[in-house]
C-alpha cells in the first residue's frame, strides 16, 4: 500500500493526480471513459465575471508533439457556472477548483468572491497567465507588480486555498513565484502555455485566427521540467506541475523536479483515460521503488 | 450513447482512387447503435509527426460483422499513414462521436454531397431508406476516377451524379445540376455535406425555397469530445461545438 | 529561374539557407553528405578566447520533437580557429560566420577583434544566448543592459556586419531585438535553445550532468516562428530565423513570420543533407507559387 | 572513407532471446569496406516518439551478399520499434561511422565482450581470423538463453563463456574467469566491448599486466558524426568525440 495524499495549501488531494483547467471540461464529457472521483482534483475550465465567446475559428493548430490553442476562454461566465455548472459536479469525490480567468482586477475578484460562497468548491487557480484574451490574461502573468497586485486582490476575496498558475513567457520564474508567494499564495502552478506561432505555408497565413496561440504537449515538457524545478528551488508553497504529462513516468518526472500534484492538460484529447493510467503507474512507481509515500519523491532529484 | 475508445482491426483496405481509400474495420463485440452523422476520433500510429487523433465520418455500417466503413482522401501526413494501413492491423478509435441527422416527418429527402463528402450520406441514405424515406442523391465528383461506390448509393435510391469535367454524369458542380436549380422545394429535407462554399450555396437555396437543411461540417479538432472547444461554429446560439452540438447543424442556425 | 539572393547587412547571401553554429561543426563535416558550398552561409561552432573543454558527460538528452544540449561551449579558442581551422574552411563558397561566445565582455572583444582581421570571414554572429556556460553566456541574452553592452563593445572591435542572437528565454524578446538594434547590430538571429530540463525517473537524476540544457529541434518550432514575427515588427534590421526546421517548408514559414534567412540546426543530426533539400524546396515552392525572387516572401504573412 | 546515408532492405529479422535480435540487411548497391568497430545511425521509422538516430555496431558483414548484420538488444522506445521490423521494410542509415579496431602486429589476441557488447567483437573476430591472428573470445551472458551465435564466434578461434547464473561455461562474469584472472599477460592484445564497469575493469587488469588494450565506448550521440559534440568521452587528450575519434579508445588514453 503506498500512500498518494498529499498536500496543497490546506487541501489534503488524495492523490496527486488531477486534469488541467481547459483540458478536461468540466469533468462530465470524461464520465464515460474513466471515473472521474478518482482524480485528486479537477481543474475546471477558465471561468470569468460574465459570458465569453472566446476567440473566432480556427482556434486549433497540431504542432511538432504538441498543439496550439487560442480558445480563448469561451465560458458562459460565473454566474452561469454557479447556477447550471456546479450544481451537476459539485458532488463527485474529486476537488473541483475553479480556474478564475479576468481582464481586469476588479473581473478576478468578483469571480473570486462568487466562488467563495460555494461550499464544494475548495480551492480556486487564478489564471494569470492566458495568453489568448487580448486585455489581461497574460499580462497579469508577465509584468510582476501586476501579478502581485492581482494575486493580493484575490487573496483579499477568497478564504480557501488559492492556487496561483503561472506563465512561462518569461525570464525568471522564481520572480514570478516569489512574488505571487510573498502577495498570498498557498500554492502555485505552472506551466501555463508557451506562445507560439503556427503557419500555413500554402495559404501563407496563420493558422489560428489569432495569429498567436498557447504551445502544450510534450513538446514543452522539458522546459516544464526546468521551471518547475526553479520555483521548487525558490519557494516555500507546493507546486502543482504540468506541461506535456502524456504518462506516469513523466508525472513522476515533475514531482522529482518538486511538484506536489501534477496537473494532465493534452494528453486527454488522445487518450481520455490517461490520467487514470498516470494514476496506477505512480503507484506501480513507488511500490517497484520501495516508497511507501509518494511524499518523499517530491523534489527528490539528486543534482 | 456510451463513448467508448476501442481497438478495431483492419479487415480491408480498399484504394478507390488515387485520394481515396476505404477501410474496413472490425470490432471484438458487437458494435453500439451508430447513427448517421455520427464519428469517430482516429490514432494515427506510426507516423512521429502525427500528435493528434484525426475525425473520419461512419461511411458505412454492417451491425452483422461488427463492421465499419471509413471513406477517407489523403490529403495530410495523417491520412497518408492511414492509407498504408493493412488487414491485421490495430486501430483505435474513439467513438461514437457527435449528434446525428434528423429524420422526423421527412418522407422525402435530398442528399447532397461533394467529393470526400459524400461519406457520411451513404450511412444516412441506408438509414433513412430502411426508414421508408423517399431517397435521392445528388452526388458531385472531380470526374469519373473519383466516382465512390455508386451502385451502393443505388441501392438506396435515385442518385444523380455531377463531375467537373462532365467525364460522368452532368458537367459542373452539384449547384450546376438541374436538381438545384428548379427543384429543391419538391424535398421536405435537403442534406448536405461537402466543401464548406457547397454547403453554403445549398443551405441559401434550400432557405429560399424554404425546404429545411442540415448540413455536416468539418473543422479541426483537438479532443472529439467537448472537453477543448477548439472546435466551434459560429451560430445564432453562440459559438457551439461542432463534435458535441455538431457535426450536424440546421442551415439555419449556422452563421457562415 | 527564382532569385534567392537575400542581404544581410552588408552582406549578400547567394540564398537564404544557412546551418547553425553547435549543428554544422566546421562544415567538412558534413562534406561526404552534400555540396557544402552550395550553403548561403556556415554559422560555425561557438568559438572563445581561449580552449574549453565544455561540459562533463552525459550532454544531451532526446525530447518529445526535439533533444537537450549542454554541450557547453567546447573550442580550441580563437588562436587555434585561426591557425588550424581557418585555413581549412575559408575558401568555401559560402560565408564562413563565426559565432563568437565568451564569459566577459573582454573574451568577446577579445575573439571579435581577432576575427576582424581574417579577410574571409565577412560576418560574426554574437551568441549572448548560450544557455550552458556558467558565467555569462545566457546572462547578456536575458539582460538587456548587459546586451546592450556587449553589443556595443563588440561593435567597435569588428567593423564587418555583426549578427547578435537573442535568447528565447526572455519575456519580451522584442525589448532585447531593439535594444541590441540600437546598439549597432547589423542583423539579429534567434532562436537560440530553450532552457529546458530532462529527467531519468529510474534513477531519479537529471539526464544531463548539468541539471538544466537547451532545448532545440522541432518542438520549438511554434516558439521560435512567434519571436521572429514579433522581432520582425520591432526592428528594421533583418532577421535570420531558426529553431526546428526540418524541411523547406518549415523554412518558408520562418521567412514568411519576417526570417530573411534561416539557420538549420538539430535537423542535420538526422538527414545530413537535409539543408540541400530545403534550399531546393525554397526554390520550388517559389516557382510554383509564382514568386520571381524570395525576397517577396519575407514577413509576407497575411494577418 | 566515405560516409553516406542509405536505405537497406530488411532481409531478416531473427529473435535471439527475449531481448536481443539480429537485423539482416541488404544494400542495392556494393558495400564500401567496413571496418569492425564501426557503426551506423539507424532511422528508427514508425514511432511518434523517437526523434534521434540510434547508433548499432557492425555485427557482421557479408561482401558477397551485399549484406550487414546487426545484433541489436531491446531496451528503450527506438530498440523496441526495430524488432518489429520485417522482411522487405526501409532501414535507413548513415554509416560508415567512427574508428575502428586496431591490430598492426598482433598475432594472439583476447576478445572480451559481455551482454550485446559482443556486438562488434565477431566482425572483429572474423578479420583478425583472416589476418592469421590467434583469435580467443571470452564472453559473458546473463544465462544460458542470452547466448548468441556461439558457432559463429568458435569459426573464428576458441571461445570461452560465463554465464551470470552458471547455466552455460563458467558461472560468474567474465570478470570471474581464470583467463582473466592469469592469463591476460599470454595475449598482445586485448579488446573489449560491454557494460562500462567491465570494460573499467579489464582496462585495469590489462595495464596492469602491461597488454594493449582497446575498448568500444558507449555514448549518448546526437548525430554520430562529430558535428554535433554530444559524445564525449574524457581522456588524456582532452574530451574526444566518441562517434569520430572512437568509439574504439585505447585504454590507456581513457580517463574513465
Ligand atoms: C466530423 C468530421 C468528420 C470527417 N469525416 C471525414 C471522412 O469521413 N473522410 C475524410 O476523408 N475526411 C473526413 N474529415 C476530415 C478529416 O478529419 C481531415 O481530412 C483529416 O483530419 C486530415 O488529417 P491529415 O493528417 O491527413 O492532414 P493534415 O496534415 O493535418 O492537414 C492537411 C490539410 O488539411 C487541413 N485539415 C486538417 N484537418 C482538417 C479538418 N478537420 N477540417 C478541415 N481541414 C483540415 C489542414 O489545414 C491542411 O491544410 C472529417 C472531419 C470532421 C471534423
Ligand atoms: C557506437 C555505439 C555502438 C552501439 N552498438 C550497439 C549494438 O551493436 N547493439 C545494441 O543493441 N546496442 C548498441 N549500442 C547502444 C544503442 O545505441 C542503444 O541501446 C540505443 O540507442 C537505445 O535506444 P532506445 O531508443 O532503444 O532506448 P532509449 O529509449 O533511448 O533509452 C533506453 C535506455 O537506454 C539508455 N541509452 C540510450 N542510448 C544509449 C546509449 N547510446 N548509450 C548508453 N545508454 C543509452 C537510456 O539512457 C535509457 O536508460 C551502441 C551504442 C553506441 C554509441
Ligand atoms: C485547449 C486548451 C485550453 C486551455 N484552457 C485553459 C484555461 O482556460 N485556463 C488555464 O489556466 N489554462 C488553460 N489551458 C492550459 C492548460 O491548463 C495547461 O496549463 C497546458 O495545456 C499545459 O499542460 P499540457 O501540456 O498537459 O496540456 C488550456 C490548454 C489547452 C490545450
Ligand atoms: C548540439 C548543439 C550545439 C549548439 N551549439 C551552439 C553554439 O555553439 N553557439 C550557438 O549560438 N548556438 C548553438 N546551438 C544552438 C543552435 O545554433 C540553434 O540556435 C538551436 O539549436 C535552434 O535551432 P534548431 O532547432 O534548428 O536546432 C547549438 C545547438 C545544438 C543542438
Ligand atoms: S474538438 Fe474538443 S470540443 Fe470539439
Ligand atoms: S554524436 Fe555528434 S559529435 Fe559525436
Amino acid at each position: 500500500m503506498v500512500d498518494l495524499a498529499v498536500q496543497i495549501g490546506n487541501l489534503k488531494f488524495k492523490n496527486p493526480v488531477s486534469t488541467a483547467s481547459g483540458c478536461f471540461g468540466y469533468g462530465y464529457e470524461y464520465e464515460d471513459f474513466m471515473d472521474v472521483n478518482r482524480l485528486g482534483a479537477i481543474f475546471v475550465k477558465g471561468t470569468t465575471g460574465s459570458n465569453r465567446e472566446g476567440n473566432p475559428y480556427p482556434r486549433m493548430a497540431e504542432t511538432p508533439s504538441g498543439m496550439l490553442n487560442s480558445v480563448g476562454l469561451q465560458n458562459k461566465g460565473v454566474d452561469y457556472f454557479i447556477s447550471d455548472i456546479y450544481p451537476k459536479i459539485k458532488d463527485y469525490d474529486s476537488h473541483i477548483i475553479v480556474n478564475v480567468s479576468g481582464s481586469t482586477i476588479e473581473e478576478y475578484v468578483e469571480v473570486a468572491e462568487k466562488l467563495n460562497e460555494l461550499e464544494k468548491i475548495p480551492a480556486i487557480e487564478l489564471n494569470i497567465s492566458c495568453p489568448n484574451v487580448k486585455e489581461g490574461g497574460m499580462v497579469f502573468g508577465t509584468h510582476c507588480p501586476s501579478a502581485i497586485e492581482v494575486t493580493r486582490s484575490v487573496r483579499k476575496a477568497f478564504a480557501k486555498t488559492m492556487i496561483v498558475k503561472l506563465s512561462p513567457n518569461v525570464t525568471s520564474i522564481h520572480e514570478f513565484a516569489k512574488a505571487v508567494e510573498g502577495a498570498g499564495a498557498d500554492a502555485i502552478s505552472l506551466i501555463n502555455t508557451l506562445l507560439g506561432i503556427a503557419i500555413n505555408a500554402k495559404t501563407r497565413k496563420p493558422v489560428l485566427s489569432t495569429v498567436t496561440g498557447g504551445l502544450s504537449g510534450p513538446a514543452v515538457k522539458p522546459v516544464a521540467l526546468r521551471m518547475v524545478w526553479q520555483a521548487y528551488h525558490s519557494v516555500k508553497i507546493p507546486i502543482v506541475g504540468m506541461g506535456g504529462i502524456m504518462n506516469a513516468t513523466d508525472a513522476i518526472e515533475f514531482i522529482l523536479a518538486g511538484a506536489t500534484a501534477v496537473q494532465i492538460g493534452t494528453a486527454n484529447f488522445i487518450d481520455p483515460a490517461v490520467s487514470m493510467k498516470v494514476l496506477d503507474g505512480i503507484e506501480s512507481y513507488c511500490l517497484e521503488n520501495g516508497f511507501s509515500d509518494v511524499n518523499d519523491l517530491i523534489g527528490a532529484l539528486e543534482t | 450513447m456510451r463513448k467508448r475508445v476501442e481497438d478495431f482491426t483492419i479487415i480491408n483496405n480498399r484504394q478507390v482512387n488515387s485520394e481515396y481509400y476505404i477501410l474496413d474495420i472490425q470490432s471484438d463485440d458487437d458494435l453500439p447503435e451508430l447513427l448517421p452523422g455520427q464519428f469517430a476520433e482516429l490514432r494515427v500510429d506510426g507516423s512521429n509527426t502525427v500528435f493528434l487523433r484525426r475525425p473520419i465520418s461512419f461511411y458505412d455500417v454492417d451491425y452483422n460483422n461488427r463492421t465499419i466503413s471509413l471513406l477517407i482522401q489523403e490529403v495530410g501526413k495523417g491520412t497518408r499513414q492511414l492509407a498504408g494501413a493493412v488487414p491485421g492491423d490495430i486501430l483505435n478509435m474513439i467513438y461514437p462521436l457527435g449528434n446525428s441527422f434528423s429524420s422526423e416527418g421527412v418522407t422525402r429527402a435530398l442528399l447532397i454531397g461533394g467529393g470526400v463528402g459524400v461519406a457520411p450520406l451513404l450511412f444516412l441514405g441506408k438509414t433513412l431508406k430502411s426508414n421508408k424515406v423517399d431517397v435521392n442523391f445528388l452526388l458531385g465528383f472531380r470526374n469519373r476516377d473519383f466516382l465512390v461506390d455508386v451502385d451502393k448509393f443505388e441501392a438506396c435510391g435515385n442518385v444523380f451524379i455531377t463531375t467537373d469535367d462532365g467525364t460522368f454524369g452532368e458537367k459542373g458542380t452539384v449547384l450546376d445540376h438541374m436538381l438545384i436549380k428548379t427543384g429543391l422545394k419538391e424535398y421536405d429535407k435537403i442534406y448536405t455535406c461537402g466543401p464548406q462554399v457547397m454547403m453554403k450555396a445549398v443551405a441559401l437555396l434550400a432557405e429560399k425555397e424554404n425546404t429545411d437543411c442540415e448540413a455536416s461540417l468539418e473543422n479541426t479538432m483537438a479532443c472529439g469530445f467537448g472537453a477543448c472547444l477548439c472546435c466551434i461554429q459560429k451560430t445564432i446560439h453562440g459559438n457551439l461545438r461542432v463534435c458535441v452540438e455538431g457535426p450536424v447543424f440546421n442551415t439555419k442556425e449556422i452563421i457562415w
